[in-house]
């Protein structure tokens, strides 16, 4: 079976020879296949992966007829055991980068992964996947990969690689010097167990974990709060009442997809629920969490503690706990403390701030409202970030000191996410031998004499342990694409170990399962149920919860002078690690639109005073210029850069996208801090950056687009905020009669109460249709190819306003105005309600285009594929290895759009009909339901009377856009309701 | 002559392999086994590895197989083998094992199917062998004979696209000749002679040049030289193997597939000599095997990029013959494109042809299931369910 | 002749027949004259630039213009219109005058014919040049395929373009080319070079002007005209209705179908002026193109401007009184007020203020003055098109969606490489064809002499 | 066989009236007039009729019919196809069958005109008086062979008196 991968891999090395003229050699099965042609024709086709790499794929496939395409990694259940060209198999896995976790399914196709979807068996995600997840199969194809192991500047091969590392640590450990192994934080059992049994042999190694978000504030808190060092477990899904400061917990904080999904899960309005869960949002800079809130305060950072500490009077005083004093705030707690009180026990206070007293009061709050053992459980703590900085800090100083002889980097990047880069850089230069362990050669890599190049996360095989007693595995999808080793086997072979990690972790797990034999019984049928399921709950009765030890509170944080500043984390761009995705770096930012770059967010009030317009360029501590973007929301006496950007080192798309924001983390006695550093912003005159937003006016104009309406009123009438629907009903008349479907007619319905705006669903539909990347210049021009957007509205006050997030498709009107103006019948009306667009019918006349009222069509502009000037995935012959073969890549000139993700409802259809079953409901999902998290999306069939999608339309606040229109869209949205008194 | 053709045709028409006259013998021996006819087609695939008391071929000899296993455990073997393997269930890894690894293809025979061939093995099987020998003679002479029609036929065809191009010529030096006269040598001196003589040219030759442009990376009667000379009238033909025995993902996936050589050495592992060719061709096979090189066929039905085509669709839920689009394979040497695969030719189909209303999928269509009942409809087309919509294909 | 008291004499200067041949055909005799040839050299580097467009389109992609996801409608659709609007003057002329008998149409009929051909042709390179696929632009013609066969969308205004347009030009080529055959005839006859006699021999089809040929002529020239008459309605209506079928707001109105045809009336008889006043300058046709005749357009001039200007304030008044706030965005808040004003009020200018100038004589009388206005109704008239097309689409329904357009250099090329083609097209007609209809205008001549010698009686 | 003719040429067209019904009055059978422009007084004298009107309001009439034909059975009959709710068969059609029917009926017009009139690119002419492309105008009569030397005689001073500036005989 490696022949399976070789041989498709063999095969691409064709496919290169193919594509350069020079040697073409002359193969029948190509000359008449889609490419040799329609490269000449510049017009790439769908499955000409399939058709290069299926046909001699199947055929070895099919020698090893029924043998699973990578050692036994076993797919779900109702998916074929065997792989079958043309048949997508599904393994569950794990995505786990250092700072996010998800677990998830990965979607191969001729044994290469092109899909990440939920996994819905895990009690954690519980199926939910975050933009960067769905993002990251790209990664794999990406063209920046090492592709050897690397000595020096040079690549080189293992065994050289093995011998000079093993010397060097051999070395090291007779003269006892020390040898440091720096890593992220390790969540995978039996990685931890490894690293050592490492130590343990090279006694001389010491083991550092660092965090690029450090959380090390929250664990001291906790240590001194319960006297251990631990994150608890947040159950967002059993509060009514969550405040949060500067947490974004619905975008990156901690667990975000896993917070998301419980949170959603209080936002659900049903006949019978007409409860919703209540969010205070006390934030600087406006972020995806705080743009979901019903309540939001802006505070500077240095505020954050004496608000704080205000609350918990608030609630000290109600709850006649001892109060401390604290500064007096022009911001007013006394509702936020109300609602708190009032949910006790059913409420989270969290806090995204990396400081002690903060972390403290946030707890003590918590203790006083008695959150501990029901919403915040600390008998099952989160393993995520368990870094100290102090270790990090403590090496710097030994490396400069000269006292670090060997360094070995894994997955971490710290000469280009440390506060303090320089430093680092320097003690590096002083470290005798530096390994890194890097998939790609970023800024510390470049830097260490040795890469051990290590696999994508899809090639690898791990366990990982988020959260006490969940576990979950990572198994490959794919062969090693190149001559890459996996960290752990690099471990196990300088160990001297004559195994690989895969057995090794088998061991682990032998041994770990058999304490439990009872309870699981035979080991190999459970070992494959595990790899199957993908993930392992290991119920234990739960421990007394640890107990709370009061300590003193008190605001420190004096009122800063100046203009301080808060960094965040894109939800696009994340840390940074990803910054060569090009998906990634294409996806509209929730709450700004804006793609590709950062930017310096300004709040009104001080662009008024400074002159600062949006695209102006600012001066950032004299240390760097950035375009403005004047964001509404935006805290008086702060400004916002997103981190994540300014890689020099991370491939052809990411290189110099913007500008490194980490040297300006704000580092106070010992803990690392997104916010707080105070800096200068001084315009610099006549120039200006254009930016690449997709959205450019961001008020509705009093249009009845985005209805909302408040818990209040929707209590006393469920209609409210949608009476234009009644009246629009009402006046909607026509001459023809409407048109009605038999059996099938696709429906979908959008929650907007529930929606987030994480954009998740954007960066999936691009995955499933092979929606091109297009690039800064052309997103400049409008031109965004993104089959569906997330529109986001500002409403109310500018200083604080309310922010409103849509999710726009194609709406596959009944009556659609762009079906009539085709004068070639490219597009028409399906038998089952789709719009349906023949995009080789189509030329290009762009009336469609005009005559859709929600603007959701996509014209190409130019070749997307396969053109130098676009010099994304969709050109690296590489890259072109994650498209969905069933999915056409548009040719130039033609107009596409949202297609309902018709080739899964064709293969569900399919399956139903050759199972000679009916379809059930839900079975069908498009890219977009599938994926989101808040399971605010929701898609059916129209005729089954007790579908979901029915029961939605049936629902009072159910309309649709721009209904006045009497387009009839076979999509709808459910309004959205704020749990605001009015 | 022309009657043997047709009783062949009508009988090759017949899913899988079934054996002239043979059904009456088979239903007096048995009437308990009214399945056994079918179950007999089934196992001629088994036949390519299995005999019944002939000893072993690539698989065992499955006389007394009943005895040997219960029933269960052979239903889920014969189903999928290698699910039982993988599961690591002893006998099953024993037996793949003992057989150099040789995996037995998955089939999608439902329970009862799979108890019908146990049971046709355990009686009807030797009955079976003996009819199969003369009968199987007979087909092969008969498929002889028919062989020259089918290879006339497409040669016909063949002749018709040479016509075209002689026609376009013929006509453009008609063209010529009359506008040189009309022009220059004034030799007819009726002038409407050349005019007309011109129209008429013109009108033909355009006629000509539409019909090469709509057939413009159409690959009608392409038929590509192999690596390997394949003949599938010997093996579809005269050896009457299944299609779906080689290219079985059809049910199951969009793609046929193309046979991996795995399967042929399934039967090559015996059959070192072929009845052409002799040894040459097949000794290519081994040695790909050998090598672990798959065979770098040409493909010869191929759709435009912008098709989605899924044989399962059609194969499995359509239950059509593969006869239907790809000709009478069993009756070509090499393979040729017989049909234009022109979009036209799909929906020509698709109006025309029936669905298995049947299958429960189509429950939920309930204004056609009434039209049904009160007798608006009697049958229900491709197109009524939406056959004709563009994506059904293009998306 | 009634008429002909009202209007005055049509051709002055007491000519004989024998003096209006020698005087039309003599620019067609003299050798090329330097104007012309400098012109033509002008035009035809204009041609190539726009030809450096087609290219750069066709071979790089539509992503060359300054479309984007909401406006995807630009100058190629903007010069569309406009050119087909000039292209209605020639038809409306020749056939409006000829059923209503006005006997002064005689000596502009046929320029103004020749300058419809090349404007359709010029606005006909539009619609292909701005498809994405052109090398499919086939599929729109609905012929036996063997896809099915699968046909077109006949709902489609786009299709209707197609048919109105294709129908238009044959109409007008076949009108104005019958009407210039008895005119070859006379060059045929009375030139002395034998090459021309060859090609106008060629090119009269052998007319002989015999007493059954004229009454066929001229029943085949009524009947024509009769037909197409309808046409020039039809041809404008259903462009307009590119845009009065759609859904966006400033778009869908009614009142398109009348309001684009007199638009197009309006800014051909603008181009006809233009043309005419050059013509008569260089030709030294005062005696033929009166100032009675341009004083005749003028007044019509204004008279349509007033109702521009009706049709202006009535597209105002239905978006207030409709009530549909989206309308009333994009009138108000978008044209009249908005980031567009400046191309809404020099429409309003243009073609509905300016034009109100002609009330006065001695403006009429002032030959240049007219010229200058014309030139501003053409002007007028392409900020008109500009408006609709692109202010609509740019700001509609979702404020999210909401994009501005600018043209690419691109765009420009193209637009002025069609104007080349149209100047080179209408030097052609001025050197190679007579550029007044011979016939018809001896047809008035005698009725205009007799008339004076009636009155000397 | 000798068929020649003689030939009036005028320069005016009153003249050429008033010559016409002279002629006429003396039972002289005209043959043709040639005029550089249309005159309809000739047209009544000459009694000239046509048929093409009707020839036009025909090819309209099918022109119509067949485009309506045709739309009808392309969108309902062979490839239904559904456009934004519409029915198939839709008003739509009205706009191209007008325009169409115009079309059909300029073109067969023409068409008809030119093969009536037997005029095609290039035909070969001789005019019996060049000038009548010009500003001249010709009557044209028959000369029978068994017309005497006096008749002839006769007639042409009837021209000349008719105000004929010029008479000649042709072949």
């Amino acid at each position: 079976m490696d022949k399976l991968y070789w041989q498709s891999l063999d095969h691409y090395k064709d496919l290169k020879e193919q594509s350069n003229p020079d040697k073409v050699k002359p193969e029948p099965e190509f000359s008449i296949e889609g490419l040799d042609e329609s490269e000449i024709k510049g017009k790439s086709s769908r499955r000409d992966f399939l058709k290069m790499l299926g046909f001699s794929v199947s055929a070895v496939a099919l020698v090893s007829s029924c043998q699973m395409p990578v050692r036994k990694a076993i797919p779900l259940l109702n998916q074929p055991s065997d792989l079958i060209p043309g048949v997508p198999n599904f393994y569950a896995s794990t995505f786990y980068d250092g700072n996010d976790y998800c677990s998830i399914l990965v979607k191969t196709r001729e044994s290469r992964p092109i899909k990440i979807e939920g996994n819905d068996l895990s009690k954690i995600t519980k199926g939910g996947t975050n933009a960067r997840t769905q993002a990251s199969v790209l990664n794999l194809y990406d063209d920046a990969r090492l592709k050897n192991p690397r000595l020096g500047k040079v690549d080189s091969d293992w065994e050289t690689i093995d011998r000079d590392v093993l010397n060097k640590l051999q070395d090291a450990r007779e003269s006892g010097k020390k040898v440091v192994l720096l890593t992220p934080t390790i969540i995978s059992p039996s990685t931890r167990q490894l690293i050592n049994e490492f130590i343990s042999e090279y006694p001389n190694i010491s083991w550092i974990q660092r965090d690029t978000i450090n959380y090390s504030a929250m664990r001291k808190a906790n240590e001194l709060n319960f006297g251990q060092r631990i994150i608890p477990n947040y159950h967002f899904d059993k509060a009514d009442t969550i405040v949060s400061f500067n947490a974004d917990f619905l975008g990156n904080w901690l667990l975000p997809v896993a917070f998301t999904k419980q949170f959603s899960t209080k936002r659900k309005l049903t006949d019978q629920n007409k409860e919703l869960n209540r969010l205070y949002q006390f934030e600087s800079n406006l972020s995806l969490t705080g743009s979901n809130a019903d309540y939001r305060f802006t505070i500077k950072p240095s505020e954050e503690s004496a608000v704080l500490l205000n609350l918990y009077n608030e609630i000290a005083r109600a709850t006649g706990a001892n109060t401390f004093l604290a500064p007096v705030t022009t911001i007013d707690v006394s509702k936020a403390a109300n609602d708190l009180i009032a949910s006790k026990g059913k409420s989270i206070v969290v806090s995204g701030t990396n400081n002690l007293n903060i972390q403290l009061i946030v707890n003590a709050i918590n203790h006083l409202l008695g959150n501990y053992g029901k919403t915040i459980d600390t008998t099952k703590p989160i393993h995520l970030n368990q870094a100290d900085e102090a270790d990090m800090q403590q090496l710097v100083k030994d490396m400069n000191a000269g006292k670090i002889s060997g360094l070995l980097v894994y997955n971490t990047n710290p000469a280009y996410d440390e506060a303090d880069t320089e430093s680092f850089v320097n003690g590096l230069g002083k470290v005798a031998f530096k390994v890194s362990f890097a998939e790609t050669l970023d800024e510390t890599a470049e830097l260490c004499d040795f890469v051990c190049t290590t696999h994508n996360f899809l090639e690898t095989w791990d366990d990982a342990q988020p959260i006490e007693g969940s576990f979950s595995f990572t198994q490959p999808t794919i062969r090693p694409i190149f001559n890459t080793r996996q960290f752990q086997d690099n471990l196990i072979k300088w160990m001297g170990l004559d195994m690989d990690y895969a057995s090794y972790m088998e061991q682990h797990w032998k041994s770990m399962l058999s304490q439990h034999e009872e309870v699981m019984g035979n080991f190999t049928d459970n070992w494959n149920k595990l790899k199957h399921d993908g993930v392992f709950q290991h119920e234990e009765d739960d421990s007394a919860q640890a107990t709370f030890t009061e300590q003193a509170l008190k605001a420190t944080e004096p009122l800063a002078e100046g203009i301080e500043l808060a960094l965040y984390e894109k939800i696009s761009m994340g840390t940074g690690k990803y910054a060569n995705n090009p998906w990634l770096l294409e996806m509209p930012d929730p709450i700004t639109t804006a793609t590709w770059d950062n930017y310096v967010c300004v709040p009104i009030d001080l662009a008024e005073e400074k002159s600062l317009k949006y695209e102006d360029v600012v001066l950032v501590n004299g240390a760097f210029e950035l375009p403005v973007i004047v964001q509404p929301g935006q805290a008086s006496g702060t400004v916002s850069i997103a981190l994540g950007y300014g890689r020099i080192s991370a491939g052809m798309a990411g290189n110099g996208v913007g500008k490194n924001a980490y040297p300006l983390l704000h580092t106070k006695n010992g803990f690392t801090n997104n916010t707080g550093t105070v800096v200068t912003i001084e315009k610099v005159a006549g120039k200006t950056y254009e930016l690449a937003a997709t959205q450019i006016h961001h008020n509705m104009e009093d249009r009845p687009i985005v209805r909302e309406t408040t818990l209040e009123k929707f209590k006393e009438n469920p209609i409210s905020g949608n009476e234009q629907h009644i009246i629009d009903e009402k006046n909607n008349v026509t001459l023809y009669s409407k048109v009605d479907y038999d059996g099938i007619h696709w429906g979908m319905t959008i929650d907007l109460t529930s929606c987030t705006g994480c954009a998740n669903c954007v960066i999936a539909c691009q995955a499933e249709n092979n929606v091109p990347v297009i690039g800064k210049d052309q997103v400049r021009k409008r031109r965004i190819m993104h089959w569906m957007r997330i529109d986001r509205y500002y409403s109310a006050d500018p200083e604080n306003p309310e922010v409103h997030h849509m999710p726009v498709m194609c709406q596959h009107c009944d009556n659609a105005p762009c079906e009539n103006v085709c004068p070639v019948a490219a597009t028409n009306h399906s038998d089952e309600g789709l719009n349906q667009m023949a995009y080789n019918r189509c030329i290009g006349t762009r009336y469609c285009i005009n005559n859709c009222p929600y603007k959701v069509r996509r014209f190409n502009w130019y070749e997307f594929a396969n053109n130098n000037k676009f010099d994304y995935n969709m050109n690296s012959e590489l890259g072109k290895l994650v498209l969905n073969p069933d999915v056409i890549v548009r040719q130039r000139g033609v107009v596409e759009k949202c297609s309902l993700c018709v080739q899964r409802l064709q293969s569900k259809k399919l399956e139903a009909k050759r199972e000679n079953r009916a379809l059930v409901d839900g079975e069908v999902q498009t890219a977009c339901s599938q994926s989101c998290p808040t399971n605010a999306i929701h898609f059916g069939n129209l005729k089954d009377e007790n579908s979901v999608v029915v029961q939605d339309n049936k629902s009072d606040r159910m309309y649709h856009l721009l209904e006045q229109l009497h387009t009839l869209p076979s999509t709808s949205y459910l309004t959205k309701v704020r749990n605001k008194e009015s | 002559m022309i009657f043997n053709v047709s009783v062949i045709k009508s009988l090759l028409r017949l899913k899988g392999l079934l054996l002239s006259g043979f059904f009456t013998l088979l239903l007096f021996i048995n009437l308990s086994y009214g399945q056994t006819a079918e179950a007999e087609a089934n196992f001629a695939v088994c036949k390519a590895c299995h005999t019944i008391g002939g000893g072993k071929l690539v698989g065992p000899d499955l006389q007394g197989v009943t005895e040997r296993r219960d029933e269960a455990w052979l239903i889920k073997f014969i189903q999928n083998s290698q699910e039982l393997i993988n599961a690591g269930d002893p006998e099953a890894v024993k037996i793949f094992e003992e057989y150099n690894k040789i995996p037995m293809p998955p089939n999608n025979l439902t329970d009862d199917q799979v108890r019908d061939i146990l049971l046709y093995i355990e009686n009807g099987g030797v009955v079976a062998g003996a009819e199969v020998g003369e009968t199987e003679q007979e087909v092969a002479e008969e498929v002889a004979v028919e062989d020259a029609d089918t290879e006339l036929l497409v040669e016909m065809k063949r002749e018709d696209a040479r016509h075209l191009q002689a026609t376009f010529i013929a006509m453009v030096v008609l063209i010529l000749l009359a506008l040189f006269d009309l022009l220059v040598t004034k030799i007819i001196k009726q002038k409407w002679i050349p005019i007309v003589i011109l129209i008429i040219a013109v009108i033909i030759s355009g006629e000509v040049i539409f019909i090469e442009a709509t057939n413009l990376g159409r690959q009608q009667y392409y038929q590509p030289e192999q690596p390997v000379w394949f003949s599938h009238k010997v093996h579809a033909g005269q050896n009457q193997i299944d299609c779906k025995y080689c290219h079985f993902t059809a049910d199951k996936s969009m793609h046929s597939g193309i046979p991996p050589v795995a399967v042929c050495m399934n039967c090559h592992n015996q059959v070192k000599k072929g009845k052409i060719t002799g040894e040459t061709e097949i000794a290519k096979v081994i040695d790909a095997y050998n090598n672990g090189e798959p065979i770098e066929w040409v493909k010869v039905h191929n759709l435009p990029d912008h098709v989605y085509f899924n044989h399962s669709q059609h194969v499995n839920v359509g239950k059509m013959d593969c006869t239907e689009c790809h000709g009478d394979v069993e009756k070509m040497d090499e393979i040729i494109q017989v049909n234009d695969l022109s979009m036209g030719w799909c929906i020509d189909c698709h109006r025309t042809k029936e669905v298995n209303f049947a299958n429960k999928f189509y429950d939920q269509y309930k204004q056609l299931h009434e039209e049904i009942a009160n007798g608006e409809k009697s049958k229900v087309l491709v197109t009524d369910v939406g056959g004709e919509d563009c994506q059904r294909c293009h998306y | 002749m009634y008429n002909t008291r009202v209007r005055g004499i049509l051709i002055q200067g007491n000519k004989t027949y024998s003096d209006v041949s020698r005087d039309i055909i003599r620019p067609m005799d003299d050798k090329t004259p330097l104007w012309w040839w400098i012109t033509a050299f002008l035009a035809t580097g204009a041609l190539f630039w726009g030809m450096w467009g087609f290219y750069n389109t066709i071979s790089t992609g539509i992503g060359e213009w300054g479309l984007n996801n909401n406006v995807a409608w630009g100058w190629a659709i903007i010069n569309f219109v406009w050119w087909i609007g000039i292209g209605h003057a020639g038809t409306a002329f020749s056939i409006f005058l000829l059923i209503l008998r006005q006997k002064w149409r005689t000596s502009i009929n046929r320029a103004a014919e020749a300058m419809t051909i090349f404007a359709v042709m010029a606005a006909g390179l539009f619609p292909l040049i701005h498809m994405g696929r052109i090398w499919d632009g086939f599929f729109i013609f609905p012929y036996w395929n063997t896809r099915g066969p699968l046909w077109d969308n006949f709902n489609s205004p786009l299709f209707w373009d197609v048919v109105a347009i294709s129908t238009y030009f044959m109409a007008s080529f076949v009108f104005w080319y019958i009407g210039m055959i008895p005119d070859f005839a006379t060059i045929r006859e009375r030139t002395t070079s034998a090459i021309k006699k060859k090609v106008y021999g060629i090119l009269s089809f052998g007319w002989i002007g015999n007493a059954k040929g004229w009454l066929r002529f001229e029943t085949a020239a009524l009947l024509l005209g009769g037909m197409a008459a309808p046409l020039v309605v039809s041809v404008h209506s259903i462009v307009s209705m590119d845009f009065s079928v759609s859904v966006i707001p400033g778009w869908h109105t009614t009142i398109f179908p009348p309001y684009f045809v007199v638009g197009a009336i309006f800014s051909g008889f603008g181009m006809v002026l233009t043309l005419m006043i050059v013509m008569r300058k260089i030709y030294k046709f005062k005696d033929y193109v009166t100032d009675g005749h341009l004083d005749a357009i003028a007044r019509i001039l204004t008279f349509i401007s007033l109702i521009m200007g009706t049709a202006y304030t009535t597209e105002l008044f239905m978006a207030w009184y409709s009530g549909n706030e989206y309308e009333l965005f994009t009138f108000m808040k978008n044209r009249v007020t908005g980031d567009y004003k400046f191309a809404f009020w020099t429409m309003i200018t243009c073609n509905a203020i300016i034009p109100q100038l002609f009330w006065f004589k001695s403006i009429r009388k002032n030959i240049t003055i007219v010229f200058i206005i014309s030139l501003f109704i053409n002007l007028g008239m392409w900020f008109e098109r500009y408006v609709i097309v692109v202010t609509s689409l740019s700001k509609d329904f979702l404020p999210a969606t909401w994009a501005t357009y600018e043209p690419t250099i691109t765009e420009i090329a193209v637009f002025s490489g069609t104007i080349g083609l149209f100047v080179l097209g209408v030097l052609a007609f001025f050197r190679f064809v007579p550029t007044i209809a011979i016939s018809e205008v001896k047809g008035v001549l005698k009725e205009t002499t007799t008339l004076k010698s009636f009155n000397d009686e | 066989m000798n068929n020649t003719n003689i030939i009036g040429v005028y320069e005016d067209e009153d003249v050429l009236l008033k010559a016409i019904d002279k002629l006429q009055e003396n039972h002289i059978k005209i043959a043709d007039v040639y005029s550089p422009i249309p005159i309809h007084g000739v047209f009544e004298k000459l009694k000239l009729t046509t048929r093409l009107p009707y020839a036009t309001f025909i090819y309209g009439a099918i022109g119509t019919i067949s485009v309506f034909a045709f739309l009808y059975w392309t969108s309902v009959v062979s490839y239904p196809l559904k456009f934004g709710g519409k029915p198939l068969n839709t008003l739509s059609f009205i706009i191209i069958m007008f325009v169409l029917t115009i079309f059909v009926g300029t073109l067969f017009t023409f068409l008809t005109y030119f093969i009536r009139e037997k005029m095609y690119p290039g035909k070969k002419v001789t005019l019996p008086v060049p000038r009548t492309t010009n500003d001249q105008f010709a009557i044209l009569i028959e000369k029978d062979q068994n017309m005497s030397d006096l008749e002839v005689k006769k007639l042409n001073e009837l021209l000349k008196k008719t105000g004929a500036v010029e008479i000649k005989e042709s072949e």
